[in-house]
């Protein structure tokens, strides 16, 4: 009876946030309602915990525990940082929305935790079951969360539109994994067939497959499975429905957490397993793969940043555009994944985050109580009222938009870098085009904001204090993103290497 | 010493500029003279102090500092004296001072008085910068900077709407001429690698004349025109030539530019600035005489303005106008000399007309201010008995051009139509067909004075009676416009006509020519200019050197052996001064007799009209430009075709953002679809790999 | 302090701009406080930066140079490599030096957000300079893109009625050349660090590579990279078909958006194309040259026409604008010293020359809040000293010698007249001259309309003339034009050997296909 | 003996009926049932892979995703019921505010 | 050897016919009955490769738990017979019979070269430890597959609570 490769410490993160969201459940059901505060105050610590925990498994490369079924590399932790990250902003942002809306808050916080559960198990999966056991908490609690406020029809609709096609495109995803595991049998081997990543990555090279066709429809549907869930043309559709349906830090949650662990899984698969061989020396059925793989997701990533700005050029909801913003980026952040270079990939995944929440932050600040003020039209003016806000949602904007000194602008750097290495030069013209034309409705809010006279009876809204925060720290992170990447990137590089040499 | 010359004026300019509007009239006057007098003493005194080397043909160099210099390109801030520059700093200051005193008379009263002085001060600093220039780029800021002056002055009364669309005319028409001066600096640049006029070893610095005249001649074809050779450099040189000294096709501005006050005309537009043409031609000398193409372009040109604007002269009312025309023709007439190689000639002709041009000019302003600023010959006749000095002076300007023999025109002239008719310059029957023009001009010219003196001064008295035909605009000024009777000016004005009388009587035994006293007496003016000048003789010389430059020594060798006139041509000499002598008195005679019983004569309306020139370039170049440039430009162009473009590319993207949001149909199962049809063509691609 | 005075001179601005957010806040502002603070800090700024060109030595390369490491990760490389050599020495002083003249112009004029104005003024300038002093091509283009924001809120804000359409345009306009010029600098950084192993945004470093063979780009990768550069530039010029943007900014702008946008934006476009593509992509340039020149004599000619019939003042000068970069796109391409001298040196002319224009204009819409040329009419006999000034800018916008503008614009007709490497360079000079004549046309009827003449419309007859606090913001200009014009030495000396620098460069590389056009075609030899 | 391919194929068949009915049904109950018919295919898939393969990872993952299933049903009913709280009705077609 | 092709085709006969039921019926009650005449069927044929327990599992959990759920919430809801039938976008009807005829067609491309026709031979003496046994299973369960058997746990979890917080009534 060998091993169980039980550790308790490799996961550790994800042990704490899911007792923290359970603890917190018991708090609400023994104490019949539990204080927001508490609630707040449990998840933040919970998170810092995980986040001491993540550190404390720092510089373990390719350990993997469970069987196989968790590793434990720079990878899955620099990801768990931004999961952990985003929770944490998330969890700022609505501290005071869930009792101004007097939704009920011990769920909404546990269910919060939950999700980020799914997504560290994401980052941390080393097997397909992982993966999809981790995207499946992640997915139903953040169905739940798009339908959280019950009597709103816009969040019923956006949770159904968001139940139905998640669910489906689960099962697209699914069944890849089933090609998959078939494609993986080989009678010498043992286990004779393995949904493991690194086995499955091994048979692939070796070249021992059992059908190299349900590989690669495999990959094709798994590829439908991800690119659902990052939102990447055609594939896409739900985001626009779902973001502006659900309440406004729910769908800050979406747009960065569950996008980042589906990019984090799909550089998983794509990136570490299937192009483990760089693509020039790959032969056979690796070949095939990779180039088909490549081929398509080119296509994808040009679809995706096209429609994305096209559409939210004519956008007149500040959320629906933003959403159609975020599938852009799905569509920057997807050159780094054909690039194979997962560290532009985190690295964007990090500062689109951090723009993303503070931006999505301060729309909630403008928006009030039941997502009253979300029409741009609404911003008229606001700019001079209510400087600070105005100033800093125009800086997360032109970030998004690529500015220097900001992390945007880092992250399209090296995505575009790394593609051009890889030779995709046209790729990179068509982002760089795509980005100009993103300027456009960028701006747009800040003419707004801004140039336009202010609409009448527009008066500050209160800024509650844990909004504050989180704004400042989204504001600060992506500064300091833009200015002193230094050290993110010194993380990331050295990650690369070691993981290099453990893959050795 | 020469910087002196030339700073003179501009400290007095820029003191009036800055303190003249709290300064009285007198002081003022005072200013603005002495400061002329002083650059005036100054030339006096470096000619004669240097006369002996002057005639050796030496050159006294200023050098100020290094103006610009980039890579190869130097052009120095920098001054030279030699006989050319001395001759012409001397009459210039000298009739500049007395213009100066004239105008402090003149101008009494006007509002812009300290204004007006600045600027004349300005351009006297402008024109001897001009004329004591030691290279082409230099020579340019003073060419460009009489031309700011003239405009300046011509639209001195600014409040006067065509006074500033002189002003405007005169920049941009000197504007087109200067193009082609730059280009053929530019290109005299890139073929002799230097703009500077003669080697200066003490700095450093090449000639551009001693390259010019190593090169051989060019052949006389239009083809050389252009041939990127020196017959290209002279023939853009002559460009600038012509729109400064207002020839053919570029003459249109000086006419208007009589709308400037008086002695503005008189120092400006007839004495200085319009000569310059003729003194940068000479200059250029040693280029042009490897040029003939060009000489005959000049010659040719210079005769037919002569001609051309003489017959606009015959046909004018207004008393400046007529003085205008006859300035062209004038300057057609040294452009006449320069062509056939008589640059000396050319020259004398500027001396002397110099004085009895201002002559006529300040005389004309007497009586345009004795009439309270009337200008119209029209309203005028008579006025001989009222002022009488004035006449009497204009008597001597109008004998002196009309080339009455012994006072100075005569000598000039004479000089031009002989050196004219003997050219050996030019091919072919040009020389006599060119003579015969020059002798048609001069009897013209002797018609139409008569004609502007007969109008003025003799006849019946037309002022003050509305009988006459309607005015032309009058020059304003502060008087109020009443027709009390004409009175003679005051001695500030008074003095300097008699001054200049005398010039204009004398100035032309300067350069008598050897004919007329059969070779005995030597020609002063002549032999003084030589070293300055290349010499019609010389062009066979210099076309037979060899291309590698010759030391100045010889070059003055060649100079020498070229310049003598043959004795046998004084004879022909004589015989020519006599038939021009004849014209003078004929024409005069025509005149009077003429013009005396009808003065009214209503001349020819194409030739009152001027050839309608203005008319025919306003029609065929200012109006298609300025409607093209709006309608077709500006409306279409830029506001339709592009930025119609970029605001297309624009709308183009949101049409498409409009197609992709109807796409997005709010319909779940739609969305399903969606997701289907992706993973069909995914696992399709996939499959079939 | 030395070495560090790029960076101070850089800063201080931004350090002003901060200062002006955090005096009085809360309190009701006292806007002359505010005024006079940003005026200080962009004085102060000025007063620094004069000590460049008196350290400046006139052969050396960089100077006053600040290299540290910025960020290194993934062989980024990125440095903050700040210096100047004789190419951007001047348009340093120019930048400090209208800074302030420009606040001092609008002094009265912005009535609304004062605060938000200097900051943004000050913003901006440290971004200008940024632009100039960058030597590391990831700087240089942060500065490039930062710079934008506060120039689109000063249009936008500050900005007359279709401010917002124009501000947008604007910055559209810029960010699609920009972001080319983005891909541009990634792919040239990527090919010189696979090239020479030395992965870098050094300009320097790159500059010196190429000219010593060590970074070869193959034709066709030059020449992509030459466009993705030079698009972003000339956009910015503006040259020919790219202009459109102008004519809007310009008018939409406040005074002193004018000022500084004519006066230091749209040279960073002629900077950047002989600080990147003649240096560093020289056959590429040379190959292009006839393409750029054409566009470039077109501008001018194109620009002057449609600047005479303007109507409203502050478009004729944004077409002159056109027209007068124009010229300096020609000297650039001319490759010669003369040509790229003159066109550094009309770079500052127009800076000056047109940055007092706007000025100017901006007096007379303060007192009429109007710019069409039509409204005036006879201001000569009511505002003398204004229209004594007036003329002296006019005059040096039309290139009379002993003002600035003639040194520049006859050293880049010279230069492109004489240019060997430039074919037809002699058919292109002759054409531009043309826009001599043309300036002349429509500056001086522009000034007769405005100034001369009887004073016809009613509401001119009771101008004020020109106050002290104008009169101090136009004597420094007018004393410049008339410097520049009397001494460019003191001027082109420091820039000499820099743009020898850059036209050896180009030289070599040049001068072989030239030969071979020379031997195919047979063009006459000098 | 019945070949694997069999065995796929089948599932192929009952996974492509369940994706088409979710896009041709309206009622939003069916097409959650369509989503379940869709899993079972899946994992008729699995279960033969493993079978035929003799690795029980298969039946594993079946197993789990069951369990999902289950999950899934629990929440998704609940989105349903919430909605037709609001909205009396099951009709996908009438949820459709949220468009453009 | 036959038989087992027949049974074979016996239980996919059964599974597609209700599975396309489920398309034709117009109420979610009969889907809900068809649907568990598929998971029968399927069971069965999980039982022709040895998958015992998953058989079993499928019957207890999935038929039995599972879609007693769904059939509880159908009645639950009751939607009134009468209800209007809106049907926006009726072309996506029509787009169903290519998508399937495609979709069957990619797959059966990629099954095509699939060749494995006989289980693996039972290890002789342990039949109770073969693949699909109870034993297998449970051994596997909790020694390769602990982690995501304990993780399921979560996912149950958060389900309930996510299914109470959207289900409740008022006031509780």
């Amino acid at each position: 009876m060998e091993s169980l490769g039980i550790n308790y410490h490799a996961i550790l993160p994800e042990t704490i946030t899911a007792s923290v969201a359970v603890l917190i459940m018991m708090i609400d059901a023994v104490a019949r309602k539990i204080e927001r505060r508490v609630a707040g105050a449990m998840s933040l610590l919970g998170l810092i915990a995980a986040a001491v925990a993540v550190v404390s498994l720092w510089g373990r490369n390719g350990e993997t525990s469970f069987k196989g079924m968790i590793i434990t590399d720079d990878f899955r932790l620099f990801f768990a940082m931004i999961f952990l990250v985003v929770t944490f902003l998330t969890v700022l942002i609505s501290l005071r929305w869930v009792e101004d809306e007097s939704l009920p808050t011990g769920e909404y916080f546990a269910l919060l935790m939950f999700a980020t559960t799914g997504m560290l198990f994401m980052s941390a999966a080393n097997d397909l079951v992982m993966i999809f056991l981790g995207l499946e908490i992640t997915s139903i609690s953040t169905y739940v969360l798009c339908g959280y406020r019950r009597h709103d029809l816009r969040s019923n609709e956006s949770a159904m539109k968001y139940f139905i096609l998640g669910s489906f495109s689960t099962a697209f995803l699914l069944y890849g994994i089933a090609f998959i595991y078939g494609a993986s049998y080989s009678p010498a081997a043992q286990p004779v067939a393995t949904t493991n990543l690194q086995l499955i990555k091994e048979r692939i090279v070796a070249g021992q497959l059992f059908s190299d066709q349900m590989l690669l429809a495999g990959a094709a549907m798994m590829i439908v499975g991800f690119g659902f869930k990052v939102a990447t043309a055609p594939f896409h559709v739900w985001s626009p429905d779902v973001y502006e349906g659900a309440p406004t830090p729910v769908t800050a949650f979406l747009s960065t957490g569950s996008k980042a662990a589906a990019f984090a899984a799909f550089s998983r698969v794509f990136i570490l397993t299937f192009a483990a061989t760089s693509f020039a020396v790959s032969t056979g059925a690796l070949h095939t793969l990779q180039s088909a793989i490549t081929n398509a997701l080119v296509v994808m990533a040009i679809l995706t940043m096209t429609i994305g700005n096209l559409a939210a050029i004519v956008q007149s909801n500040i959320k629906r555009m933003l959403a159609y913003s975020s599938i852009a980026h799905a569509g920057y952040a997807l050159i780094g994944v054909v690039a194979n270079d997962w560290r532009a990939v985190a690295f964007y995944m990090l500062s689109y985050v951090l723009i993303n929440l503070g931006a999505f932050g301060i729309i909630q600040v403008i928006a009030r109580r039941g997502d009253k003020r979300v029409e741009i039209s609404d911003y008229a003016g606001i700019g001079f009222q209510s400087l600070g806000l105005a100033s800093a949602l125009s800086l997360f904007l032109l970030s998004l938009a690529g500015i220097p000194l900001t992390g945007g602008f880092m992250a399209k750097l090296l995505i575009f870098k790394s593609a051009w290495a890889g030779g995709f030069h046209a790729l990179v013209v068509i982002a760089v085009i795509n980005s100009a034309i993103s300027w456009y409705y960028y701006l747009r809010v800040i003419v707004a904001m801004f140039f336009a006279e202010p609409a009448a009876g527009f008066k500050r809204p209160p800024v509650a204090r844990s909004m504050a925060a989180a704004i400042a720290l989204a504001l600060l992170g992506t500064l300091y993103l833009g200015i002193l990447p230094g050290r993110v990137l010194d993380t990331l590089e050295r990650a690369r290497d070691q993981m290099s040499q453990a893959r050795k | 010493m020469l910087v002196a010359i030339i700073l003179a004026p501009l400290v007095g300019a820029a003191i009036l500029g800055l303190f003249g509007k709290r300064m009285g009239e007198r002081l003022i006057g005072l200013i603005a003279c002495s400061t002329v007098a002083v650059s005036a003493i100054l030339s006096f005194y470096v000619f004669f102090k240097h006369h002996a080397e002057l005639e050796q043909g030496q050159k006294f160099y200023d050098y100020m500092f290094t103006w610009i210099s980039v890579g190869s390109f130097r052009a120095d801030a920098s001054l030279v004296l030699d006989s050319l520059s001395a001759i012409y700093i001397l009459f210039i200051t000298f009739v500049a001072f007395w213009i100066h005193v004239f105008a402090t008379g003149y101008m009494h009263g006007d509002k812009g008085y300290w204004r007006f002085f600045a600027y004349m001060n300005l351009f006297m600093f402008s024109m001897l910068t001009l004329v004591l220039a030691d290279n082409f780029l230099m020579m340019f800021v003073g060419w460009e900077g009489v031309g700011l002056c003239s405009y300046l002055l011509i639209g001195y009364y600014f409040t006067k709407d065509f006074a500033n669309d002189a002003a405007k005319k005169a920049f941009v028409v000197n504007r087109i001429g200067d193009f082609g001066f730059a280009l053929g600096v530019m290109l005299l640049f890139s073929k002799a690698g230097t703009v500077s006029y003669f080697d200066d070893p003490a700095r450093g610095i090449h000639g551009a004349f001693n390259w010019a005249m190593a090169q051989g001649a060019d052949p006389l074809a239009w083809s050389a025109i252009f041939a990127g050779g020196i017959t290209t450099i002279a023939v853009l040189l002559f460009v600038g030539a012509t729109g400064k000294s207002a020839q053919l096709p570029l003459y249109v501005w000086l006419p208007d530019a009589m709308a400037g006050p008086t002695p503005v005309s008189a120092l400006i537009h007839a004495a200085t600035m319009v000569t310059a043409g003729v003194y940068m031609v000479s200059r250029a000398s040693s280029i042009y005489m490897n040029a003939p193409t060009a000489m005959l372009i000049m010659a040719i040109i210079g005769a037919a303005t002569a001609l051309f604007a003489a017959t606009i002269g015959l046909a004018q009312w207004d008393i400046k106008k007529v003085l205008a025309y006859s300035t062209i023709s004038q300057l057609g007439y040294m452009f006449l000399a320069c062509g056939v190689g008589a640059f000396g000639a050319g020259i004398f002709h500027v001396f002397t007309h110099a004085f009895f041009k201002a002559l006529l000019f300040l005389g004309s302003g007497s009586v345009i201010l004795g009439m309270h600023h009337e200008q119209d010959m029209k309203r005028m006749g008579g006025l001989k008995k009222y002022m009488p000095v004035t006449c009497a002076t204009m008597l001597v300007g109008w004998l002196a051009i009309s080339g009455v023999p012994l006072l100075s025109g005569f000598f000039s002239k004479d000089e031009i139509l002989f050196s004219s008719f003997t050219t050996k310059v030019l091919p072919g029957s040009w020389p006599t067909v060119l003579w015969a023009i020059g002798a048609i001009s001069a009897l013209l010219t002797a018609v139409y004075m008569t004609r502007l003196m007969v109008l003025t001064f003799w006849g019946r008295e037309r002022f003050g009676s509305s009988e006459s035909a309607p005015a032309v605009h009058s020059a304003p000024g502060d008087h109020e416009h009443h027709s009390a009777s004409p009175r003679e000016s005051p001695a500030s004005m008074v003095i300097p006509l008699v001054v200049l009388a005398i010039g204009a009587a004398l100035a032309g035994y300067a350069g008598v020519p050897e004919g007329l006293s059969g070779g005995r007496i030597p020609n002063y003016f002549e032999r003084l200019l030589e070293p300055s000048i290349s010499h019609s003789g010389q062009t066979v010389g210099a076309a037979k050197v060899a291309t590698e430059p010759i030391p100045p020594v010889a070059h003055e060798a060649v100079l020498q052996s070229g310049h003598a006139t043959p004795a046998e041509n004084h004879g022909l000499e004589l015989k020519l001064t006599l038939i021009s002598s004849i014209i003078a008195i004929l024409g005069i005679g025509l005149g009077w007799v003429w013009f005396n019983r009808k003065p009214l004569w209503e001349p020819p309306s194409l030739l009152e009209h001027k050839y309608y020139v203005d008319e025919v370039y306003d029609a065929a170049i200012v109006q298609p430009i300025k409607q093209s440039s709006t309608s077709i430009l500006w409306k279409i162009i830029d506001v339709h075709i592009i930025d119609g473009g970029v605001n297309g590319a624009g709308y183009l993207a949101s049409l498409l953002g409009g197609i992709l949001r109807r796409l997005q149909s709010g319909l779940a199962r739609s969305y399903v679809a969606v997701l289907v049809f992706g993973a069909l063509l995914l696992i399709g691609y996939f499959a079939i790999r | 302090m030395g070495e560090h005075i790029l960076t101070i001179i850089t800063l201080l601005p931004l350090v002003g701009a901060i200062a002006l957010l955090l005096i009085g806040r809360g309190a009701k502002p006292n806007e002359g406080v505010l005024k006079r603070t940003a005026l200080l800090f962009s004085l102060a700024t000025f007063v620094v930066s004069l000590a460049l060109p008196i350290g400046f030595s006139k052969d050396a390369g960089l100077q006053f140079e600040t290299n540290v490491e910025w960020i290194n990760a993934f062989n980024l490389g990125v440095r903050y490599h700040v210096a100047i050599d004789g190419l951007s020495l001047w348009l340093v002083i120019l930048t400090t030096f209208l800074v302030p003249l420009a606040l001092l112009s609008s002094w009265n004029s912005i009535h609304k957000r004062q605060r938000e104005f200097l900051v943004s003024m000050l913003a901006l300038e440290t971004g200008m300079l940024g632009v100039f002093v960058a030597m590391d091509m990831f700087l240089f283009y942060l500065f490039w893109e930062v710079m934008l924001v506060p120039m689109y809120f000063l249009i936008g804000v500050w900005g007359g009625e279709r401010r917002i359409y124009a501000a947008v345009k604007f910055v559209i306009y810029t960010v699609v050349g920009s972001l080319l010029m983005l891909a541009g600098i990634i792919a040239l950084y990527y090919y010189h660090g696979s090239a020479t192993l030395n992965y870098t945004f050094d300009i320097a470093t790159i500059t010196n590579d190429v000219t010593t063979g060590a970074l070869a780009l193959n034709p066709t990768t030059q020449s992509w990279l030459f466009w993705a550069f030079a698009l972003a530039f000339l956009i910015k010029v503006p040259l020919f078909p790219f202009h459109t943007w102008l004519p809007d900014a310009h008018v939409e702008a406040p005074t002193a958006g004018s000022v500084i946008l004519a006066g230091v934006l749209l040279k960073m476009g002629t900077y950047g194309l002989m600080r990147f593509n003649l240096p560093i992509f020289p056959d590429a340039a040379h190959q292009w040259a006839v393409l750029i020149s054409s566009l470039a004599v077109v501008g001018i000619i194109y620009g002057a026409l449609v600047a005479m019939v303007q109507p409203d003042l502050k478009k004729l000068v944004a077409y002159s604008s056109v027209s007068h970069l124009g010229f300096v796109v020609l000297g650039i391409f001319s490759f010669t010293d003369q040509g790229m001298q003159g066109a550094l040196y009309q770079m500052l002319n127009h800076g000056v020359s047109t940055g007092a224009l706007f000025i100017i204009v901006g007096m007379i819409y303060d007192r009429r809040h109007t710019r069409l040329i039509a409204e005036f009419g006879g201001l000569a006999s009511v505002m003398p000293i204004f229209s004594t000034f007036f003329m002296v800018v006019t005059l040096s916008s039309i290139a009379l010698p002993l003002l600035n503008g003639f040194v520049g614009e006859f050293l880049i007709l010279l230069g492109t007249f004489n240019s060997t490497l430039l074919p037809h360079a002699r058919l292109f000079a002759s054409l531009a001259a043309i826009g001599m004549i043309l300036s002349a046309v429509y500056m001086l009827w522009m000034y007769q309309r405005v100034v001369f003449g009887e004073v016809r419309n009613p509401s001119n007859l009771k101008l004020a003339d020109l106050n002290l606090r104008e009169k101090l913001v136009l004597v420094p200009f007018a004393f410049l034009v008339l410097a520049m014009g009397v001494y460019p030495s003191l001027f082109l000396s420091r820039t000499a050997q820099t743009i020898q620098l850059i036209k050896e460069r180009i030289t070599p590389t040049a001068e072989l296909a030239t030969e071979a056009r020379r031997s195919t075609v047979g063009i006459e030899e000098r | 003996m019945v070949p694997l391919s069999w065995y796929l194929g089948l599932s192929a068949l009952l996974f492509t009926i369940g994706a088409v009915g979710v896009f041709i049904k309206r009622n939003a109950i069916t097409i959650f049932l369509c989503i379940e018919l869709m899993l079972n295919a899946v994992n008729l898939t699995l279960v033969s892979l493993s079978g035929f393969f003799g690795d029980v990872g298969g039946q594993l993952f079946v197993f789990i995703v069951m369990t999902v299933a289950a999950a899934e049903a629990a929440v998704g009913l609940a989105i349903i019921i919430s909605i037709f709280r609001n909205r009396e009705s099951l009709n996908v077609d009438e949820v459709d505010t949220l468009k453009l | 050897m036959q038989a087992e092709k027949v049974l074979f085709i016996i239980f996919a006969v059964i599974a597609l016919a209700s599975a396309l039921n489920i398309l034709l019926q117009r109420s979610p009650l009969y889907g809900a009955l068809s649907l568990i005449g598929t998971l029968l069927a399927l069971s069965a044929l999980y039982m022709t490769v040895r998958a015992q327990f998953i058989a079993a599992v499928q019957i207890v959990v999935y038929a039995g738990a599972i879609m007693v759920l769904f059939v509880f919430v159908i009645m639950l809801l009751n939607v009134p017979k009468d209800q209007p039938q809106i049907e926006k976008q009726k072309g996506l009807r029509y787009l169903a019979v290519p998508f399937a005829g495609l979709l069957i067609a990619e797959m059966f491309f990629v099954l095509r070269p699939i060749r494995l026709s006989t289980l693996p031979p039972i290890p002789a003496g342990n039949a109770e430890q073969a693949v699909g046994t109870t034993w297998s299973i449970g051994t596997a369960l909790f020694t390769d597959y602990l982690l995501p058997f304990e993780v399921t746990s979560v996912l149950i979890l958060m389900a309930v609570v996510g299914a109470m917080v959207l289900a409740r009534r008022e006031g509780d």
